[in-house]
C-alpha cells in the first residue's frame, strides 16, 4: 500500500515554515499559532499512522520509496515499524506541547518557531528513514536549528552551550559518517538501505577493515555517533550545559527526542546491522550503562541548580536503557524502548516544571526555595508528580520500563543488574532531596506572592501526566505496538550469535 | 467476590480523587464524610468477605483471577486478585483500623490547613494497602508496596512546614527504597529462574523442581539450593524495609512527625505489617537458611528497639520503638516457623497498637488544645514529662490504655497474651528442635528465645512506665492539668472498639478459654509448611510437636517475664522506690546509649550518607570542573584566568570552542600565522624549501 | 660542446642563480631578472634536448614562446611595478608587507 | 596538420572562438565609451558570456576529438569545467556591479581582463600539450596579476598584484624547468606520448622523474594553492578588488584542478586512460602518497591558520586553501569515484565560495568593515544577509542539508571506497571539517549570538543582489535534494579525451 | 678552438649570472645580465638553434632588457645611491638555493641522456615557420590573444587615469 503518511507527517512542519515566513514579526500571535497548528496536524497525522499501524507485524510498514541519487543507490525510503512507531508519536506530541510552553518566548519569535518546527522536521526524518544516507541528512539537519535555538534563546553560556553541542555532536556525526561509507562498502551491493544492509551481517563480521574486523570497527565508529547523543558516559558532558541553557521548550525536546535518536540509532542500524560486533559489544554496553547510571545519579544528587539536577537525571535514566538493549532479551528491549518513551513524556514534564518556576522566581537554585508548597499548592502537586515518575514510583510508566529493563538485563548480566539497582535508591534520594529542599520547610519570605503555575503551563502538562498515568497502569497498548518488532530483532541478533558460536 | 474485592481495593481510590479533585468543595461542606462513607462501605464489604470466608471455613479457601497485563510475546507479566483466608482477615483488620482513623480523624484533624487531602491520602493508602493485600504475585505486591511507601511520605511530611517532618518523610522512603532494592533482586531472580511471579507458580515451580532446572548460566550456575536462600532473603528485604527492621528500622520512629491517626493506621497497624505480610506470602519457599536470617533479623529486632524505647520520653517514641519491637516478634515468629502465630501476632498487635497510637493521640489532642489555651508554643506536647495524673482528666483514655498495655504485656485475657505466646513458644520449640539453618549450627538457636523473653520483660516494663508517667503522679505541668479534658466522641469511641478487640474472645471463639489457641483463627490459618523439597529443609510436622511441647513452659515464663516488668516499672514510676535518675545514672553507658537509640542514625548518617554525598560531590566537581574542563575543553588552558582578562561572552565562546578543538590546534595557527610574514620572498624561500623537503623525502 | 651534461649543469646553475636573485633582492625590477634567468636556464634546457635527446624542433619552438611570454610578463610587471612606484615611491619588495597577519 | 584539418578543428572551438570575438567587440566597443558609460562593456561582457554558456551546452561531446595535434582536447570533462567557470564569471561580473570599489572608476578594462583570464582558462581546462598547459597558465596568471592589481591608486591592490607576479613568475617559471626535463626525458611535449614514453621506460630513476614532477607540480600546486605553494594567497586574496579575490578563489582554482586532474591521470598512469574505473600510477613515481601528504598539510595549515584570522576575506582565503586540500583527497583516490567527486565538489564550492564572498563584499559596501568581530547584531540588523552568510558557512563547512555536504560526502565516499590505503586521510580530512566548524560558526556567533537587539527598519539589500544571492542559495541548497542532477551529470562528465 | 670558445661563453654566463644574483650595484646587475642573455644566445648557436639565437638577442636584450633598464630608470633617481641596494636573507636563501643546486643536479647528470648522435646543423628557420603555422598554429593565436590582454593590462595600470 503506497501511500504517503510519513512523509507527509515528516514534512508538515515545513509548511509551517513556509507560513510563518509570510507573516510579519510583529503578528506573534498568528506565527505561534500557525506553528501549534503545524505540530497539531502532524500529531494527528501520526495518530492516523497509529491507526493504520498494525502491530502484529514485524516488519516496516507504508514504505516510502523513491529513487534519489541513483549515481550511488541512495534512496529516499520511509517506513516505521514498532520501533520507529513511539518515537514518531514521541515527536509531534512533545514539540506540540512543547510549542505552547515557548509562548513565553519573547524575543524573535518569528525565527525562534521557523527553527523550532525545521527541528521538528529532522527529528521526525531520523526516525522514519531506513536509507542510512537519508537518516545521516536528517540526523545533521536538526543539529543547525538546535545550534541557534540554544545559542540565541538560552541562558547566560549560551553561546558556550552551544558551540559545545555542535562540536560535540559534529565530532559524533563524522565518525558516524565514517562508519555509514564503511557500512556501505564493505555490503555488497554498494548500499544505504538498511533492510538490504541488514540482510548480510555475515559480510561485515567476516570482512577485514584497517586489519580488523569490519564489524567491530564500523560499530565503534558508529557507536561513538550515538554515544553522544545518548549520551553515554564519557562523552555526556555537553548534556548538563546544553540542556541548563537551553530555554525551557528546547530543553524538552533535547531531553525528550533528541536523546532518544542515539538509542535509536543503535536499534536501528548498529543492532541489526552488526549482530556480530552488537554482542561483542554488549558486555561493555551494559557496563557504561551501569556507569551512567550510578555516576548520573551520583552527579545529579550533587547539583545545586535544578535543571542540572534533571539534565543529570537524564543521563541516568538512560542507563536504564543501554543495560536494558545490550541484555539482548524480550524484557530488556522492549523496556529499553519503553523506556526512551517515558523518558521523553516524564522529562519533558520536570523541564517545563523547571521552566516555570524559574520564569518566576528567576533562579533555579535548589537552596535558594524553601517552602513553597503552601504557596504554590498546585505547582507542588505537579511537580511532585512529575519526581515521582521520575523516580519511578509504580503506576507511573517510568516504572515499568525500569522494572523492564532491569528483568531483562538480570538473566545476562547478572551483576550489572545488581549493581544498577543502585540507582533505584538514588533516583528517590536526589529527587525527594530536592523535592524537599524546594516546597518544604518554612516557607522563604522572598516568595511570599509567588504565583501558582497558570492555566497554559498545566495545560501544557496535563497531557503529559495522563499519559504518564495511563501508561503506568495499562502499559499494554504502547508494549504491543513495539513487541513484535523488538522480539524479531532480539532473535536476529541472537540468531547470529547462535551462529557464530557466541 | 472478585468483584467486591475490586470494589474494596477501588474504593478508596474513589475517595482520594474526589478529596484531591473537589478540594475546595469538600472543605466547605464537610466532606470528609464522603471519604468515611467509602470507608465505612468498603468495612461492610470487607465484613461480607469475612463472613463468607468463615462460611466456607476451611483453610484451604482460595479464590484467585488472573488477568495478563501485558504480554511481549515470550516475556509477559499479569494482575491478579487473591482471596483467602489470610487476605481476607487483613483486608479486614484494614477496613476496620482505616475506617476508625477516618471517624477519629474528624475531631483530630478538626481546623487542619489541609484538611480534604489528609483524607484523600488516608485514601490512596488504603488502596495501596489493599492492593497489597490482594495481590497475587509478586510484581503486583511490589507496586503496591511502593505505593503505599507512597503514601506513607505523603502523609508523614502533611505538616511539611517543620523541617523534622519532611526529613522523616524522605527518609522513610528512601529507608524503603533501600530495603525494596532486595526485593526487587528476589523478584528478579524468581522471575528469571521460574518465568512467574505468582505466588502459586512460584510454590508448585519450586516443589515440582523447575526450580533446578530453571538457573541455567544464572550467577554462573549457581547452586539451586542457595540460590533460593538469596531470593528468599532477597525478598525479605522488603520486609526489613517496609516492617522497620534491623537495620533498616530508622525511619518509623521518625515518621511519627506525621499525625497521630496517620501513625496509628500506617505506623503501626498496616502498613508496617506488610513486611510480615510479605514474609507470611514468601513463608512456603524460605530454605532453612532464609528462615534463620529472618527469625535472627527478628528477634534481634524485638530485643533492641524494645532496648530504646525504655528511656523514651516522647509518648509516641515509646510506642514507635515498641512497634518496632512487635513487628520485630512477628518477623522471629516466622521465621522460627510459628507462622500462625507470627501472623496471629499481626492482627492482634494491630488492634492494641493501633489503640495504644490512638489514645495517645487522645492525650495530645488534649495536652495541644491545653498549651494552645495557654499560648504555650513552645512545650513539647508529646512529652510526657509534661504529664501525669491525667487518668482523672482522661477515664477514657486511661481505661483504654490500660487494657492495650496489657495486651501488649502478654497478660492473660488479652489478645496480645495468646499471640506473643505462641510466639515466644514458636522460638523456644525452633531452639530446641532445630538442625538446620545457620543459626542452629553455630549453636546460636537459644538467643532467639532469650531475645523473645528478653523483650517480654522490656515491653511489660515501658509500657507500664509510659502509663505511670503520663496517666498517674501528680501533673508535672499544673498549669496545663488544669484545661486538659477528655476527648471528644468522635476519637473516644473509635478507641473503645479497639480497646474491645484486644480482648481475647475475638479471636478465640468458639472456644472462650483465655488460653486456648485453638479457635477459628488457628483454624483457617494453618501453618503451608515449605515448598522446598531439595537440600536441607524445614520439617513442619517436627517442628508442630516441638511447638507443643514448648507451649506450657513457654506460657509460663512469659507469665513471669510480662509480672516482672510490670511490678519493675511499678517499683520504679509508681510506687518510685527506685529513682530512675540514679538508676540511669548506674547504667550509665547503657543507658545513654539506649536514648540515644544505640547511635544508630548517627551511625548512618555520619558512617554512610555524609561520605557518600561528599562523594557525589566529587562526582559532580570531577564531571565539570576536571574532567569536561581539562579533557574536553582541551589541554590545560585556564578559563578563568582568561575569562578575567577578556569579555566574558567572548571569552565562554572563544574558550570553549577552541578549548575543544584544543589547545594545540590554537597553537600551531599562532606559529603558522607568522610564516605569513608578508614578505612575498620569505614565501618564496618557503616554497622552495617545501620542494627540497618534498623531493627529499620522496626521491629517496 | 659536445656533451649535453655541459649545458645541463649551465642550466641549472643559471636556475639556481635565478632563484637566488628572485628569493633575495629587495628590488622588484631586480626580481625579474631573476625570473628570466630561470626562463632562461629552461630554454637551454629545451634546446640542448632538442639538439642531443629528441632531435626535433619542438624544443626551439617552445623557446619562442617562452621567450616572448616573458616578453609580455616582464611588460605587465614592470607596469605593476610602476604603478606602485607611483604610489609608494619605491620599489622594494620585502617594504611591500602591509598584508600580513 | 593541413588547412582542411585546421579548419575543421576549428569547428570544436565554438565557444572559444566565440569568446575571442567577444573580446575584441569589447575592446573596440569601449573605445566609445567614456568613463561614466564604461560599465556598459560589463553588461556586454554578461550577455556575451551568455551566448558562450549557451554555446558550451550546445556542443556534443559525445565522440570526445584531439584538437589541433593534440594541442586541446574536445571532451566532457573539459566542457564542464568551461561551464563551472563561464557560471562563476558571469556571477562574479554581476557582483562586479555591486562592488563599491569598482564603483567612479574606468571599468571596460576589468571585463576585457575577466575576459581574457577565461579565455586562459578555457584552453587551460582542455589543454593536451605541455606547451598549452604552460601557455594558458601564463594567461590565466598574467590576467590574474592585472585584475589583482586592477585597483592601482590602491596600495593593497598595488601590493597584492606585487607579490602575485613575483610568487607567479617564479613559480612558473620552476614549472617550465620541470617540464623542460620531461620533454628531455620523453622528447614529447604531447602528454599522450610522455605517457606512452615513461611507462614504456620503467628505467628510468625514480629520483630524475620526481623531480621533473615536483618542478612541475609548483605550477600547479600555485595554481590551486597547495601548500607549501600557497603562501601568496592570503595577502592577494585580501589585497585585490573583492571580486577579484572572489573570482580568483574559485575560478583558476578549479581550472587548477582540471589541468592537474588531467595531467596526473593521462601521463603518469600505468594505462595511460582516464576513463578507466580505476587507475594505478607509474610503477617508478608514487605520486598518489606525496599527493596525500601534501593534501592532509594542505587541509590542516588552512583551517588552522583560518581559525586565528580576524578579516572575513583572510579566513575566506585560508577556508579556500583548506578546500583545496580536500579537493586534493579526490585526487589521490586514482578512481572514477575521486574524479566526479572533485568535479561535483568544483561545482558546489564554486556557488557556495563565490556566495561568501559576495556577502562579504556586501557587508564591505553597506557596513564598511571586514572584521568578523564588526559583524556584531548584523543578522538581526539585515536577516537576509544573515541567513543567506549561515547558509553559505554550513555549507563551506560541509553540513546537511547544504550542497557543501554532499559535495564533502563525495569525496570521502571516493577515498574509503578505494580500501584501506587512504582511511588516515578520510580521518584527517574529517577532523578538519570538525575544525573548520569553529571559525565557520564564529561569523555566525557574532551575526546571531553577541548581542541581540532588533533595529526599528531593517537593512535592505538591494533587490539586484537578493536575487544573486538567492540564485546562488537554491541549487546549493535544495539542488542535490532532488534527483541531484549534479550528481548525474558529474559522473557523464568524467569523459576524457585519450587518442 | 670551438671548445675554447664555447667555454669561454660557458664562463661568461655563468660569471654574469652571478653578478646578476650577487652584485650589490643594480646598475651592474642590470649590465651583466646582457652579459648573460649574449652567453645564452652563443649557447644556442653552439646547439644549432640559429634562429632561436636571434630571437633571443632580439627579443631579450632588444626587447625585455631596454624594458627592465627603463623600469630601474623609472624607478630610481640617477643621483640615488639606493641604487647599489642590498639585498636580504642571503645566508638563507644561499643554503636553500644550494640545496635545490645539489637536488638538480645530482639526478640530472646523473641520467645517461644522449639519444644516438646529436642532431647536424641545419637551417631552422624554414621548419619552424612551418612548426608555427601548422602544429602550433593554435598556440600560436592564443599567444596573440594572451599578448592582447598584456598591452590592454599594462597600458591601464601604467597610464593616468582619464
Amino acid at each position: 500500500m503506497e501511500n504517503h503518511l510519513l512523509s507527509l507527517v515528516t514534512f508538515l512542519p515545513m509548511l509551517g515554515i513556509l507560513a510563518i515566513l509570510f507573516v510579519p514579526r510583529a503578528r506573534v500571535d498568528v506565527i505561534r499559532w500557525i506553528a501549534a497548528g503545524a505540530t497539531g496536524l502532524q500529531l494527528v497525522v501520526a495518530l492516523i499512522i497509529l491507526g493504520a499501524f498494525d502491530s502484529s507485524s514485524s516488519g516496516i510498514q507504508m514504505q516510502e520509496h523513491a529513487a534519489w541519487i541513483p549515481a550511488f543507490n541512495i534512496e529516499y525510503f520511509l517506513g516505521i515499524d514498532g520501533l520507529s512507531l513511539p518515537m514518531v508519536l514521541l515527536t509531534p506530541f512533545l514539540s506540540f506541547l512543547a510549542i505552547f510552553t515557548s509562548f513565553s518566548i519573547n524575543k524573535a519569535e518569528k525565527s525562534y518557531f521557523a527553527l523550532f518546527l525545521l527541528l521538528d522536521v529532522g527529528m521526525m526524518g531520523v526516525f522514519l528513514s531506513l536509507d542510512f544516507f537519508l537518516f545521516y541528512i536528517f540526523w545533521e539537519v536538526m543539529l543547525l536549528p538546535m545550534y541557534f535555538l540554544i545559542g540565541i534563546w538560552g541562558g547566560d553560556q549560551k553561546e558556550y552551550a552551544a558551540i559545545k553541542f555542535f562540536l560535540y555532536t559534529l565530532f559524533g556525526s563524522v565518525l558516524l559518517l565514517l562508519g555509514m561509507l564503511a557500512l556501505y562498502f564493505v555490503s555488497e551491493p554498494h548500499t544505504f538501505n538498511m533492510l538490504i544492509l541488514a540482510q548480510q551481517p555475515d559480510i561485515y563480521s567476516q570482512s577485514l577493515l584497517l586489519g580488523m574486523n569490519a564489524g567491530k570497527v564500523i560499530f565503534l565508529l558508529l557507536f561513538v555517533g550515538f554515544a553522544i547523543k545518548v549520551p553515554i558516559f564519557p562523552f555526556h558532558t555537553w548534556l548538563p550545559l546544553a540542556h541548563v541553557q537551553a530555554p525551557t521548550a528546547v530543553s524538552v525536546i533535547l531531553a525528550g527526542v533528541l536523546l532518544k535518536m542515539g538509542a535509536y540509532g543503535f536499534l536501528r542500524i548498529s543492532f541489526p546491522i552488526l549482530p556480530h560486533a552488537t554482542l561483542w559489544f554488549a558486555l561493555p554496553m551494559a557496563i557504561l550503562g551501569l556507569i551512567n547510571i550510578v555516576y548520573g545519579a551520583m552527579a545529579a544528587l550533587a547539583q545545586k541548580d535544578l535543571k542540572k539536577m534533571v539534565a543529570y537525571s537524564s543521563v541516568n535514566h538512560m542507563g536504564y536503557v543501554l543495560i536494558g538493549m545490550a541484555a539482548m532479551t524480550s524484557a530488556g528491549m522492549n523496556g529499553a524502548v519503553f523506556q526512551m518513551f517515558n523518558h521523553g513524556t516524564i522529562t519533558a514534564m520536570l523541564f517545563m516544571l523547571v521552566g516555570v518556576i524559574y520564569d518566576r522566581a528567576h533562579h533555579r537554585d535548589i537552596e535558594g526555595f524553601g517552602g513553597l508548597a503552601t504557596k504554590v499548592p498546585l505547582y507542588a502537586g505537579v511537580m511532585g508528580f512529575a519526581f515521582f515518575a521520575g523516580l519511578g514510583l509504580p503506576g507511573l510508566s517510568g516504572f515499568i520500563s525500569e522494572a523492564l529493563c532491569f528483568i531483562g538485563a538480570f538473566p545476562v548480566f547478572t551483576w550489572i543488574a545488581i549493581g544498577a539497582t543502585v540507582g533505584i535508591v538514588l533516583n528517590a534520594a536526589y529527587f525527594l532531596w530536592a523535592y524537599q529542599r524546594i516546597f518544604f520547610g518554612p516557607l522563604n519570605p522572598k516568595y511570599e506572592n509567588l504565583e501558582d503555575i497558570n492555566k497554559r503551563e498545566l495545560y501544557t502538562l496535563i497531557p503529559l501526566a495522563m499519559i504518564t498515568l495511563f501508561l503506568g497502569i495499562y502499559p499494554a497498548p504502547m508494549l504491543d505496538l513495539m513487541s513484535a518488532t523488538l522480539n524479531h530483532l532480539v532473535d536476529t541478533v541472537n540468531a547470529a550469535g547462535l551462529m557464530t558460536g557466541f | 467476590m472478585i468483584t467486591v474485592a475490586l470494589l474494596i481495593l477501588l474504593l478508596p481510590l474513589l475517595s482520594f480523587a474526589i478529596q484531591i479533585f473537589f478540594r475546595k468543595f469538600i472543605e466547605s461542606k464537610n466532606g470528609e464524610w464522603i471519604s468515611i462513607g467509602i470507608q465505612l462501605t468498603t468495612l461492610g464489604l470487607a465484613f461480607y468477605l469475612f463472613a463468607v470466608m468463615i462460611g466456607h471455613y476451611d483453610p484451604h479457601f482460595r479464590i484467585e483471577e488472573n488477568v495478563t497485563w501485558f504480554n511481549l510475546g515470550n516475556f509477559s507479566l499479569e494482575m491478579g486478585i487473591l482471596i483467602d483466608n489470610i487476605s481476607v482477615i487483613m483486608l479486614l483488620v484494614v477496613a476496620l483500623i482505616s475506617s476508625l482513623v477516618h471517624i477519629y480523624s474528624t475531631e483530630y484533624m478538626k481546623g487542619d490547613i489541609r484538611f480534604s487531602r489528609y483524607y484523600g491520602f488516608l485514601g490512596i493508602f488504603t488502596f495501596s494497602m489493599n492492593g497489597i493485600v490482594l495481590a497475587n504475585n509478586f510484581f503486583m505486591i511490589y507496586v503496591f508496596w511502593e505505593l503505599v511507601g507512597l503514601s506513607s511520605y505523603l502523609l508523614i511530611g502533611h505538616w511539611w512546614e517543620k523541617n523534622s517532618a519532611a526529613d522523616a518523610s524522605k527518609k522513610a522512603f528512601i529507608t524503603n527504597r533501600v530495603g525494596d532494592i532486595g526485593m526487587f533482586m528476589g523478584l528478579m531472580i524468581i522471575m528469571t529462574v521460574l518465568g512467574t511471579l505468582n505466588y502459586q507458580g512460584v510454590y508448585t515451580g519450586i516443589a515440582s523442581g523447575e526450580w533446578e532446572g530453571g538457573i541455567g548460566t544464572l550467577f554462573g550456575g549457581a547452586n539451586p539450593h542457595t540460590l533460593l536462600t538469596w531470593a528468599g532473603i532477597l525478598l525479605f528485604m522488603g520486609a526489613v524495609g517496609k516492617s522497620a527492621q534491623f537495620p533498616l528500622h530508622i525511619w518509623l520512629p521518625d515518621a511519627m512527625e506525621g499525625p497521630t491517626p496517620v501513625s496509628a493506621l500506617i505506623h503501626a497497624a498496616t502498613m508496617v505489617a506488610a513486611g510480615v505480610y510479605l514474609t507470611v506470602r514468601i513463608f512456603p519457599i524460605l530454605t532453612p537458611d532464609a528462615m534463620a536470617t529472618v527469625a535472627f533479623i527478628g528477634g534481634v529486632t524485638a530485643f533492641y528497639a524494645a532496648t530504646i524505647a525504655i528511656t523514651q520520653n516522647d509518648i509516641k517514641k515509646v510506642l514507635a520503638y515498641s512497634t518496632v519491637s512487635q513487628l520485630g516478634y512477628m518477623i522471629m515468629a516466622l521465621g522460627t516457623g510459628a507462622y500462625v502465630a507470627g501472623f496471629f501476632h499481626l492482627i492482634t498487635h494491630a488492634m492494641f497498637k493501633a489503640g495504644l497510637f490512638l489514645a495517645s493521640g487522645s492525650v495530645i489532642h488534649a495536652m495541644h488544645h491545653a498549651l494552645h489555651d495557654i499560648k504555650d508554643h513552645d512545650t513539647d506536647a508529646q512529652d510526657m514529662r509534661n504529664m501525669g495524673g491525667l487518668k482523672s482528666k482522661m477515664p477514657y483514655t486511661y481505661l483504654i490504655f490500660i487494657v492495650a498495655s496489657l495486651s501488649i504485656s502478654g497478660i492473660p485475657f488479652f489478645s496480645g497474651f495468646l499471640s506473643k505466646d505462641a510466639i515466644l513458644a514458636g522460638s523456644w520449640a525452633y531452639a530446641s528442635t532445630a538442625h538446620e539453618g545457620w543459626l542452629a549450627s553455630m549453636h546460636m538457636a537459644w538467643i532467639l528465645p532469650f531475645f523473645g523473653f528478653g523483650a517480654a520483660v522490656i515491653t511489660a516494663f515501658y509500657m507500664f512506665r509510659l502509663i505511670f508517667m503520663t496517666f498517674f503522679g501528680e501533673s508535672k505541668r499544673p498549669d496545663i492539668f488544669e484545661k486538659m479534658h477528655e476527648s471528644p466522641k468522635a476519637m473516644t469511641v473509635p478507641l473503645m472498639i479497639l480497646a474491645a478487640l484486644s480482648l481475647f474472645f475475638f479471636y478465640t471463639i468458639p472456644s472462650i478459654n483465655p488460653f486456648s489457641t485453638h479457635g477459628w483463627f488457628s483454624h483457617v490459618i494453618e501453618n503451608p509448611g515449605t515448598v522446598v523439597n531439595f537440600g536441607s529443609t524445614f520439617n513442619l510436622e517436627h517442628f508442630e510437636h516441638a511447638n507443643h511441647e514448648a507451649h506450657m513452659p513457654a506460657m509460663i515464663l512469659s507469665l513471669i517475664v510480662a509480672t516482672l516488668g510490670i511490678g519493675f516499672a511499678t517499683l520504679v514510676y509508681l510506687l518510685k522506690k527506685v529513682s530512675a535518675e540514679s538508676l540511669a545514672s548506674k547504667l550509665g553507658v547503657l543507658y545513654k546509649g539506649s536514648f540515644n537509640k544505640w547511635y544508630m542514625d548517627e551511625f548512618y548518617i555520619n558512617g554512610i550518607i555524609r561520605p557518600f554525598l561528599k562523594g557525589c560531590d566529587a562526582v559532580a566537581l570531577f564531571d565539570m570542573e576536571y574532567y569536561d574542563h581539562y579533557l574536553i575543553n582541551g589541554a590545560g588552558r585556564n578559563t578563568k584566568k582568561v575569562s578575567s582578562g577578556v569579555g566574558v561572552a567572548d571569552d565562554l565562546i572563544v574558550d570553549g570552542a577552541v578549548n575543544f578543538s584544543g589547545y594545540i590546534f590554537q597553537w600551531l595557527g599562532w606559529s603558522l600565522k607568522f610564516i605569513q610574514t608578508g614578505r612575498i620572498q620569505n614565501y618564496l624561500i618557503f616554497a622552495l624549501i617545501g620542494v627540497v623537503a618534498v623531493f627529499l623525502l620522496n626521491a629517496f | 660542446m659536445g656533451y649535453i651534461e655541459s649545458y645541463l649543469a649551465l642550466s641549472a646553475i643559471l636556475f639556481v642563480l635565478g632563484l637566488y636573485t628572485v628569493s633575495t633582492r629587495r628590488n622588484a625590477v631586480a626580481i625579474l631578472m631573476g625570473v628570466e634567468l630561470i626562463l632562461n636556464a629552461a630554454n637551454i634546457n629545451f634546446i640542448a634536448f632538442s639538439k642531443f635527446v629528441t632531435h626535433s624542433l619542438d624544443g626551439h619552438v617552445v623557446t619562442i614562446f617562452v621567450v616572448m611570454l616573458a616578453a609580455a610578463e616582464a611588460a605587465v610587471a614592470l607596469a605593476i611595478v610602476l604603478n606602485m612606484y607611483n604610489n609608494t615611491g619605491h620599489i622594494n619588495v620585502d617594504e611591500a608587507n602591509s598584508l600580513k597577519q | 596538420m593541413n588547412l582542411s584539418q585546421i579548419v575543421q578543428d576549428l569547428g570544436f572551438l565554438t565557444p572559444e572562438i566565440l569568446l575571442t570575438g567577444l573580446i575584441l567587440l569589447a575592446i573596440i566597443y569601449d573605445l566609445f565609451l567614456t568613463k561614466e558609460t564604461s560599465i556598459r562593456t560589463g553588461y556586454l561582457a554578461i550577455a556575451g558570456m551568455a551566448i558562450v554558456l549557451f554555446s558550451l551546452f550546445a556542443q556534443n561531446v559525445e565522440a570526445s576529438q584531439g584538437l589541433f595535434n593534440q594541442m586541446v582536447a574536445y571532451d566532457g570533462y573539459a566542457r564542464y569545467f568551461k561551464i563551472i567557470i563561464t557560471l562563476a564569471t558571469i556571477l562574479v561580473m554581476w557582483m562586479s556591479f555591486q562592488n563599491d570599489e569598482l564603483k567612479n572608476r574606468t571599468i571596460g578594462e576589468y571585463y576585457q581582463l575577466m575576459l581574457v583570464l577565461v579565455f586562459g582558462m578555457f584552453f587551460l581546462v582542455s589543454a593536451t600539450n605541455m606547451l598549452s598547459i604552460y601557455l594558458s597558465l601564463e594567461i590565466v596568471s598574467i590576467m590574474s596579476y592585472l585584475l589583482a592589481g586592477y585597483l592601482k591608486e590602491n596600495l593593497r591592490s598595488n601590493e597584492s598584484a606585487i607579490k602575485y607576479v613575483v610568487f607567479g613568475g617564479v613559480s612558473s617559471g620552476i614549472m617550465l624547468y620541470g617540464i623542460s626535463l620531461i620533454y628531455g626525458l620523453t622528447g614529447s611535449l604531447n602528454i599522450y606520448e610522455i605517457q606512452a614514453s615513461l611507462a614504456a621506460n620503467a628505467a628510468i630513476s625514480p629520483a630524475l622523474l620526481m623531480l621533473a614532477f615536483v618542478l612541475v607540480f609548483v605550477g600547479f600546486g600555485y595554481k590551486i594553492a597547495a601548500v607549501p605553494f600557497h603562501f601568496w594567497t592570503p595577502d592577494v586574496y585580501e589585497g585585490a578588488p573583492a571580486t577579484i579575490t572572489a573570482f580568483l578563489s574559485v575560478a583558476p582554482k578549479a581550472a587548477g584542478f582540471a589541468v592537474l586532474l588531467r595531467f596526473l591521470n593521462t601521463t603518469l598512469t600505468l594505462s595511460g586512460d582516464p576513463n578507466n574505473i580505476a587507475l594505478e600510477s607509474l610503477s617508478n613515481l608514487d605520486w598518489p602518497t606525496l599527493l596525500a601528504g601534501v593534501s592532509a598539510i594542505t587541509m590542516t595549515v588552512g583551517n588552522v591558520v583560518a581559525l586565528q584570522q580576524t578579516n572575513i576575506k583572510r579566513m575566506l582565503a585560508y577556508s579556500s586553501i583548506a578546500h583545496a586540500g580536500y579537493m586534493l583527497m579526490g585526487v589521490v583516490v586514482m578512481h572514477h569515484n575521486g574524479v566526479s567527486a572533485i568535479l561535483y565538489y568544483a561545482g558546489i564550492y564554486t556557488l557556495m565560495n563565490l556566495g561568501a564572498f559576495f556577502v562579504a563584499i556586501y557587508i564591505k559596501n553597506a557596513f564598511n568593515t571586514e572584521t568578523i568581530s564588526d559583524y556584531t547584531g548584523l543578522g538581526y540588523k539585515a536577516p537576509m544577509i544573515g541567513i543567506a552568510m549561515a547558509v553559505f558557512m554550513f555549507s563551506l563547512t560541509g553540513l546537511p542539508p547544504t550542497g557543501g555536504f554532499v559535495a564533502k560526502f563525495y569525496l570521502f565516499r571516493g577515498l574509503v571506497g578505494v580500501g584501506d590505503t587512504f582511511i588516515w586521510l578520510a580521518i584527517v580530512g574529517l577532523i578538519n571539517g570538525v575544525v573548520s566548524l569553529y571559525y565557520y560558526l564564529r561569523v555566525l556567533y557574532f551575526m546571531y549570538f553577541k548581542e541581540m537587539n532588533f533595529p526599528d527598519v531593517y537593512h535592505r539589500a538591494p533587490l539586484q543582489f537578493n536575487i544573486l544571492i538567492v540564485i546562488i542559495i537554491i541549487p546549493l541548497l535544495f539542488g542535490w535534494m532532488i534527483g541531484d542532477p549534479l550528481s548525474t551529470w558529474t559522473a557523464s562528465a568524467t569523459s576524457f579525451f585519450v587518442p | 678552438m670551438a671548445d675554447l670558445i664555447f667555454w669561454l661563453f660557458w664562463g661568461l654566463t655563468v660569471a654574469s649570472a652571478s653578478i646578476v644574483a650577487f652584485s650589490k650595484n643594480l646598475i651592474y646587475a642590470v649590465f651583466s645580465l646582457l652579459g648573460t642573455f649574449i652567453g645564452v644566445a652563443a649557447m644556442y648557436i653552439f646547439l644549432n638553434a640559429d634562429f632561436v639565437a636571434v630571437t633571443q638577442i632580439v627579443i631579450y636584450v632588444g626587447g625585455i632588457l631596454v624594458l627592465l633598464i627603463f623600469g630601474i630608470m623609472l624607478t630610481n633617481r640617477i643621483t640615488q645611491t639606493v641604487i647599489s641596494e642590498s639585498s636580504f636573507q642571503k645566508m638563507f636563501g644561499l643554503t636553500v638555493v644550494f640545496a635545490v643546486l645539489i637536488m638538480v643536479l645530482i639526478p640530472v647528470l646523473g641520467h645517461t641522456w644522449t639519444n644516438g648522435e646529436p642532431m647536424a646543423f641545419q637551417e631552422t628557420i624554414h621548419q619552424i615557420g612551418t612548426l608555427l603555422f601548422t602544429d602550433y598554429i593554435l598556440l600560436f593565436e592564443v599567444a596573440s590573444i594572451l599578448l592582447l590582454g598584456a598591452l590592454i593590462g599594462a597600458a591601464t595600470l601604467a597610464r593616468k587615469e582619464r
